[in-house]
C-alpha cells in the first residue's frame, strides 16, 4: 500500500472518481493548469481536460452558482473554494439555493455538490487563510459537513462524499495537507459518512474533535496519560449528520467531555456538540462538558499559536475536567 | 478599437442601436423580424395570453378575500414572458423568476398544479413549502421559483454550460427583472456565459421598476441590452409589450446558442401595470398618469387588433373563450380549495435524500406532541 | 405617553437619532420614497430628504459595502436589509470587512454601522421571508446582536445601538410589528445593551427567549403556572454580548432551563446558551437544559405554525423540564 | 442609439478606442497628453521607483529564508501604482487592494512601519494581527488592506460618495485587479459609484493575470475598461508601464470627480513580471517568453532613459540612489527583526471598543495558562 499525504490522498481519490464517473467536473480558481495553489488537483488538467478540470473566473458565487445549474443538469460539479475563507461570495447560493433545492422544489430538483475547500490555521495565514467555518454551514438545513484528519480517511470520506445523494462540504484541514501520511489502498473503498473514529481508548474523560487539532488531541491524551488520565479520542470525520452514537456511547462510560475546535468558541460547533451531550445523556454527565476553541477573535498572525486550541490548551482541560 | 454605428441587433459585444418591433400601431407586421407564425399559432398564443391575464385577475381577488397568502403576477408583461417561452424548443429549459407561470403553463405547467401552488396544498409539486407563485415543473422542463432576486440567472449558466459539456443541444432561457441587474447572480451569470460561451439567453423583463424603485435608480448604463459589453454578450432591445417581436429576438438568441454562439442578452421593454405583488400598494410612489402610455400598449390589445383585422378572431369568440376561462379557473379553485394541506411529516422529508436521525426525532417529537392552533 | 407598535417606535427612534446626529443616513431597498416595505422608515424621506433615506439599487452587498465606506469616512450609516432572508449576498461584506474592520487596521478604522433588518416567521413568508438568522452572526468575533420584543425596548435599544461604538446587528421581530403595541415614552432614551429583561418571575423554571417568541413563552409560563409550575421568562433583548448576569443568576434560582428561539436547532444560539449555562453553573442544574426551536428544516410555508415553537410546544417541554 | 468611432479617452459611457501613453519609444514625450511633470518631480518619482522595486527585491529575499512569512509585490507596475497614487490630491484618499505599498509610501506611510508590517511586530500599526502586506496608515488617508478579493471597491464607492453627501472636496482611488472585476464587489461598487455620481476612480491594474488565470479566462469582454458601459461610468485605457500616461489619466479623472461628474474607470495596461506572491511558482502556467515582450517596457527603465536623455540622471546617481536605498532597507530590516512580537492581551483588543466579558474571560484564561510552544 503506498504511502500518501492528505494532498495525494485527496488527489487519488479525485482521479478515481472522475475516472468512474464522467460526469463529474472538477472547478475553481486555480484548480486547472496549475493543479490548485495547494496542488490537490495536480496532473487532473492534463488527464482529463478543460472541459472536466476548469479554471473559472474570480467569483466564489459564479463557481458555486453555475455548479448548482450544473447539477440541476444532471452533472457532478466538485468546486473548489481556494480558501474557505473566501466561501462567504457563495454563501447564498449554497445556504438559499444549493442546501434547499430538494426540498424547496419537492424533490423534483436535486442540487447535489461536493464542495471541496481548505480550512485552519497554522500556516501562517492571518485572518483570512486561517478560518474554520463549519458552524455556518452545520446551522443551515440541507449540508453535510465532511472534514477527514488522515489520508486514508480523506480518501474514502470523500468518495462517499461523491456518492452521497446530498450536497456536501469537504474541509480540507491544510495545516496537515501535507504533514498528515500513511498508508492509503489504491483504488475505490469509501469510509462512511456520519461515523466517527475512536482514535484513542481510556475512560477517564472524552475528547471530542476533528481535522488538524486530532493531532493536539492525541498529544494532550499522551500527556494526560502520563497523569494517570486515560482518554477516549473520537475524531468525529463527518461533523454533521453527526455519529452521535459513538459520542454518546463514550460519554456515557467517561461522564466527561472535551470538545476541541478552531473555530472560535462562540455558537461553534462545540457548543452544539455540548448540548447534545446535555439531551441525550445529562445524567451520565459527572463534570461541566468543556471547550477547548479559538478564541473569539479573528484569526491573528504573529499570535497564531496562542490563539490554537493546541495541545498545551487541551492538557489542563483534561486534567480539570477528570478531576472536577 | 474602433466602435462603429450599427443596426444589427446581435453585433457581438454592442448593445443593438434599435429596439426591435414587429407588430405595427396601424396592426400590420413589420417583415424584417416578423417571425411568420401561421394564424392559428397567433391564435393559440392569444388565448394563452388571456388565460394568464384572466388567472392574474382572479388571484388578485382570491388574495384580498383572504383565500390565498400572497400573488405575485404577470399585468402587462405577458407578451414577453409567453413569445420568449414559445421560441424556446422542446428539448431547452426555462428558469423562471416569479412572474412567470405564463411561461410554466405554456411548456406544459399542468393548470391544476399552479391552484395547488397558489393553495399550498396536499397537491402542489413543492407540497406547500414554499409561498405561492413558488412553483416548479420538472417534466415541463421548467425550474424552481426562489425569492433570493437574481440567482437563478448564474443557476441557469450553469446548466446550459453542462449541457455544451455534453455536447447536448439544448439552450436555456432565464428570466429577470430590471432591479435585478444590479445583483451579484447577473454580474457572474453573464461574465460565466461570456467566458464559457454556455447557450444561454438571458431575458431582462424592464419593467420599469423594482418595486418602488425605478430603473434610473437602478443604473446609470443607458439600456440594459449594453450591460453585455461588459461581459462580450451580444444585447438585444425589443417591445416587450409585441408578441412578434419578442419572438424573433428569442428565436434568434436560440439559433446563436444552439450554433455554439454562445450567450445573448435580451432587454424586453414593458411595463409592470400592477403592483409589485398582492403586498405592494403602487399609488405610493408612481402617478396614475404614468401608467396611462402603457395601457395603449397592452400587450393582449395588440395581439387581438392583429387577428381581428386578419379575420382571425372576433367578439363573439373573444365572449366564448372568457367564458370558458372562467370555468377552467373557478374548476381549479375549488378543486384546490378542497384539498387539505400537506401531511405534517412531508415537513422533514426531502431535506435529505433520506432522514436522519435528527430528523427522525425531529418528526417523532412533533408527531407525539400536541397539534398548533389553527393558523393565523 | 403615546402608544406605539414596533413599526412607529423603531421609526421613532430613526427620526430622532437622525435629527440628533446629521451624519446618520438610511439606505436600503425601497426605504426611501415608499418608506419600506413595512413602513418603518415612513415619512423620514420627506423629513430628511434623497441625500440621507437613500432608495438604493437591488444588491445587499452594495448596499453594506457602500455603507462600510461611508462608515469609514465618518458617516453612521442605518441600512436595511429588506428580509434577513435576503441579508447573504452582504455576508462578505459583514464578516469579513464590517465586524474586522477595527480590529485588523489596529484600532485605526472602525467601522460603525447598525444594520436593521426584520426578522422571523408567522408571516406567511415561507422559505425566504421567514428565517431568524442570528446564530451565523454571533459566531462571528466583532458584531452585537440585538432584537427587541417590544415597542418600548425597540425605541431604546434601537438609540443605544446606534449610540454604541461597535457595528450592531438590530433583528426586528416581524411577526409583532404591529401586534406588539405600548406605552413608548416621547424624546430620548435608552434601553442598554447587554441588559436581559425577566419579564416573568418565577422558581421552577428558567425561559430563555427573546424577539416574537417572547409572547408564546409568556403564554406558556401561564399555563405553566396554571400547574404549578411557575417560571422565571427572560427576554434577552441583546442576544450578544450576553447578559449573562441575569442568565446564571435565574438558572442558580431554578436549576432548570428552557431555551426558545425560531431558527433551527442545530448550531443555533440556543446551543450557545445551553453550553454557557453549563459552564457556569452546571453544579446548579437539577435537569437536562431543554432547547425549543424551530426543526432542522427549510422554514415552511402551509406548515408554518407547526414548525414555530410556539406556546403548545413549549408548554410541555418546561412541565417536563420542571419535573425531571 | 448610435455608437460612433471616438479618440477621446473620457466619452461617458463608452471604452476608449485608444491606449493613452506619454512616453515614447525614443524616451520623448507625446504632447498630447503630457501631465508636465517638473525635472525634479520626475527624478523624485523615479527615486521611489526604485525605492519600490529594491525594496520587493529585498523582501522576496527575506521570506526565501524564511525571515518572512510572505510578500506579495509590484514587480513590473510601479508606475501604474506610484503614478496613479501621485496624481491624487492631499486631501484624496487611496483604498488599496494588496501590491500597492509603493503608492502608501508615497503619501506618508512611514517606511519603518512598513517593514514592521511585515514582520508583524509590535510596532505594526495592524499589531501583527494580519499577513504581511496587509497594512494600513490613516494618517496617509490609505486604507485598510484586506485579503478577500474586491471588498475595498465597493467601500472606496461608499466612502467617495459620503464625501459627496457632506459636500467635501474629496475624491477615492481604489486599486484592484484584472481577476478582481469578476467579483461582486466590482459590480456593486461601479454601479453603486454611477447611480449616486460618486467621485471615485477606479484602478484597474491589468497585469495580465489572477494567479494563473490570464484574462481571457476571466471575461469575454475585450476590454476591462469597457465594463464601464455597464455602469454609465466612462472608461479608459492607458500604458500602465507607463509614469506619465498614468498620472495624466489619473489626474484628469481626479478632475471629473471633483467637479461633480462622478466615477471614472482606468485600466492600467501592465503584466506582473513576478510571480503572484512568494507563495507561487509563475514557471508551473506561464512561458518565460511570454515576460519578454515586457522586459523591454519595464516603467522604471523608460523613466529613466527620459531622465537621462534630458541629462536630469546617470550612472553616478543611480549608484548613489542604490547604495542609499541599500542601506535605509537594511535599517529597516534590523529594526523590525529586533522589536518583539505584540504582547499576549492585544489579541483580544479591538475586536470591540472596549472588552467585553467573554473577551475579558478569554483573555484572563489565556494570560494564566501555559504559553505555546515556540512557532512553526
Ligand atoms: C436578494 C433579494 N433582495 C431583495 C428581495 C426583495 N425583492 C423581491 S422582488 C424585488 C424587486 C425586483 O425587481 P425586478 O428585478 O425589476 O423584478 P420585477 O419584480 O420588476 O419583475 C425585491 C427588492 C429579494 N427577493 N431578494
Ligand atoms: C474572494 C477571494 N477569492 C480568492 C482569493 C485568492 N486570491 C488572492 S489574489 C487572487 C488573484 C487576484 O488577481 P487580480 O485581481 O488580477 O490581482 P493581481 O494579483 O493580479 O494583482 C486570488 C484568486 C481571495 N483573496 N479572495
Ligand atoms: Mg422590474
Ligand atoms: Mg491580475
Amino acid at each position: 500500500m503506498p504511502e500518501m499525504n492528505m494532498v495525494q490522498a485527496i488527489n487519488d481519490a479525485l482521479r478515481l472518481a472522475m475516472q468512474e464517473n464522467d460526469k463529474i467536473v472538477l472547478m475553481g480558481e486555480d484548480v486547472g493548469k496549475v493543479g490548485g495553489v495547494f496542488r490537490v488537483t495536480a496532473g487532473l488538467f492534463d488527464e482529463f481536460g478543460d472541459d472536466r478540470v476548469i479554471d473559472t473566473p474570480l467569483s466564489e458565487g459564479g463557481i458555486i452558482g453555475t455548479a448548482a445549474g450544473m447539477a440541476l443538469y444532471g452533472m457532478l460539479p466538485i468546486p473548489e473554494i481556494q480558501f474557505s475563507d473566501f466561501i462567504w461570495p457563495a454563501y447564498d447560493q449554497i445556504v438559499s439555493e444549493v442546501a434547499k433545492y430538494r426540498y424547496r422544489s419537492g424533490g423534483e430538483y436535486p442540487c447535489k455538490m461536493v464542495i471541496r475547500t481548505p480550512v485552519g490555521g497554522g500556516i501562517r495565514g492571518g485572518h483570512y487563510h486561517s478560518q474554520h467555518p463549519e458552524a455556518q454551514f452545520i446551522h443551515v438545513a440541507g449540508l453535510k459537513v465532511v472534514c477527514p484528519a488522515n489520508p486514508y480517511d480523506a480518501k474514502g470520506l470523500l468518495l462517499a462524499s461523491i456518492a452521497d445523494p446530498d450536497p456536501v462540504l469537504f474541509f480540507e484541514p491544510k495545516r496537515i495537507y501535507r504533514a498528515a501520511k500513511g498508508d492509503v489502498p489504491e483504488g475505490r473503498y469509501t469510509v462512511p459518512l456520519e461515523s466517527a473514529s475512536v482514535v484513542r481508548q481510556g475512560d477517564a474523560v472524552t475528547i471530542i474533535t476533528y481535522g488538524a487539532m486530532l493531532y493536539e488531541c492525541l498529544d494532550a491524551a499522551e500527556k494526560a496519560a502520563a497523569e494517570g488520565v486515560e482518554c477516549d479520542v473520537i475524531d468525529l470525520r463527518t461533523l454533521w449528520p453527526l455519529d452521535v452514537t459513538t459520542v454518546v456511547e463514550s460519554v456515557k462510560k467517561t461522564g466527561r467531555v472535551v470538545v476541541v475546535h478552531e473555530a472560535p468558541k462562540t455558537c461553534g460547533f462545540g457548543s452544539e456538540l455540548v448540548s447534545l451531550i446535555c439531551e441525550k445523556v445529562f445524567y451520565h454527565l459527572e463534570a461541566p462538558p468543556r471547550r477547548v476553541t479559538g478564541f473569539d477573535t479573528p484569526f491573528p498572525y504573529t499570535l497564531e499559536m496562542e490563539y490554537l486550541p493546541l495541545s498545551h490548551r487541551i492538557v489542563p482541560a483534561v486534567l480539570e475536567t477528570a478531576r472536577a | 478599437m474602433t466602435t462603429t454605428a450599427s443596426t444589427t441587433t446581435f453585433e457581438s459585444g454592442r448593445a443593438s442601436s434599435g429596439v426591435v418591433r414587429v407588430l405595427r400601431e396601424d396592426s400590420s407586421l413589420d417583415p424584417e423580424h416578423d417571425p411568420k407564425l401561421a394564424a392559428d399559432e397567433i391564435v393559440a398564443l392569444y388565448r394563452h395570453m388571456v388565460l394568464t391575464r384572466i388567472t392574474d385577475e382572479r388571484l388578485v381577488t382570491l388574495q384580498r378575500q383572504g383565500r390565498i397568502g400572497f400573488h405575485i403576477g404577470s399585468l402587462g408583461e405577458e407578451a414577453a414572458i409567453i413569445g420568449s417561452a414559445y421560441a424556446m424548443r422542446k428539448q431547452d429549459w426555462v428558469f423562471p423568476c416569479y412572474r412567470e407561470f405564463g411561461a410554466g403553463l405554456l411548456r406544459g405547467f399542468p393548470f391544476q398544479r399552479y391552484f395547488d401552488n397558489m393553495y399550498g396544498n396536499q397537491n402542489d409539486a413543492v407540497k406547500g413549502r414554499q409561498m405561492p407563485d413558488h412553483y416548479t415543473c420538472r417534466e415541463a422542463k421548467f425550474g424552481s421559483v426562489s425569492s433570493p432576486i437574481g440567482t437563478q440567472i448564474t443557476q441557469a449558466t450553469g446548466f446550459a454550460w453542462a449541457a455544451k459539456i455534453r455536447r447536448e443541444d439544448l439552450a436555456c432561457l432565464v428570466y429577470f427583472g430590471d432591479g435585478s441587474t444590479s445583483s451579484n447572480e447577473f454580474h457572474n451569470g453573464l461574465n460565466f456565459a461570456g467566458v464559457f460561451a454556455a447557450p444561454v439567453v438571458f431575458f431582462c423583463r424592464n419593467n420599469g421598476w423594482a418595486i418602488s424603485v425605478p430603473v434610473e435608480r437602478q443604473t446609470a448604463s443607458r439600456t440594459f441590452a449594453e450591460k453585455g459589453v461588459a461581459y462580450g454578450v451580444p444585447g438585444v432591445r425589443v417591445d416587450g409589450n409585441d408578441l412578434l417581436a419578442v419572438i424573433a429576438v428569442t428565436r434568434k438568441a436560440v439559433e446563436r446558442a444552439a450554433a455554439g454562439q454562445g450567450p445573448t442578452l435580451i432587454e424586453a421593454i414593458t411595463y409592470r401595470m400592477s403592483g409589485h405583488s398582492t403586498s405592494d400598494d403602487p399609488t405610493r410612489y408612481r402617478k396614475q398618469t404614468e401608467l396611462e402610455p402603457w395601457v395603449s400598449r397592452d400587450p393582449l390589445e395588440r395581439v387581438r387588433a392583429h387577428l381581428e383585422k386578419g379575420g382571425h378572431w372576433d367578439a363573439t369568440q373573444e365572449e366564448a373563450l372568457r367564458t370558458e376561462l372562467d370555468k377552467k379557473i373557478k374548476d381549479a379553485v375549488a378543486i384546490a380549495e378542497s384539498t387539505p394541506g400537506p401531511a405534517l411529516e412531508t415537513m422533514f422529508e426531502d431535506v435529505f435524500k433520506s432522514l436522519p436521525w435528527f430528523l427522525k426525532e425531529q418528526k417523532d417529537e412533533l408527531l407525539a406532541g400536541p397539534r398548533a392552533p389553527a393558523a393565523h
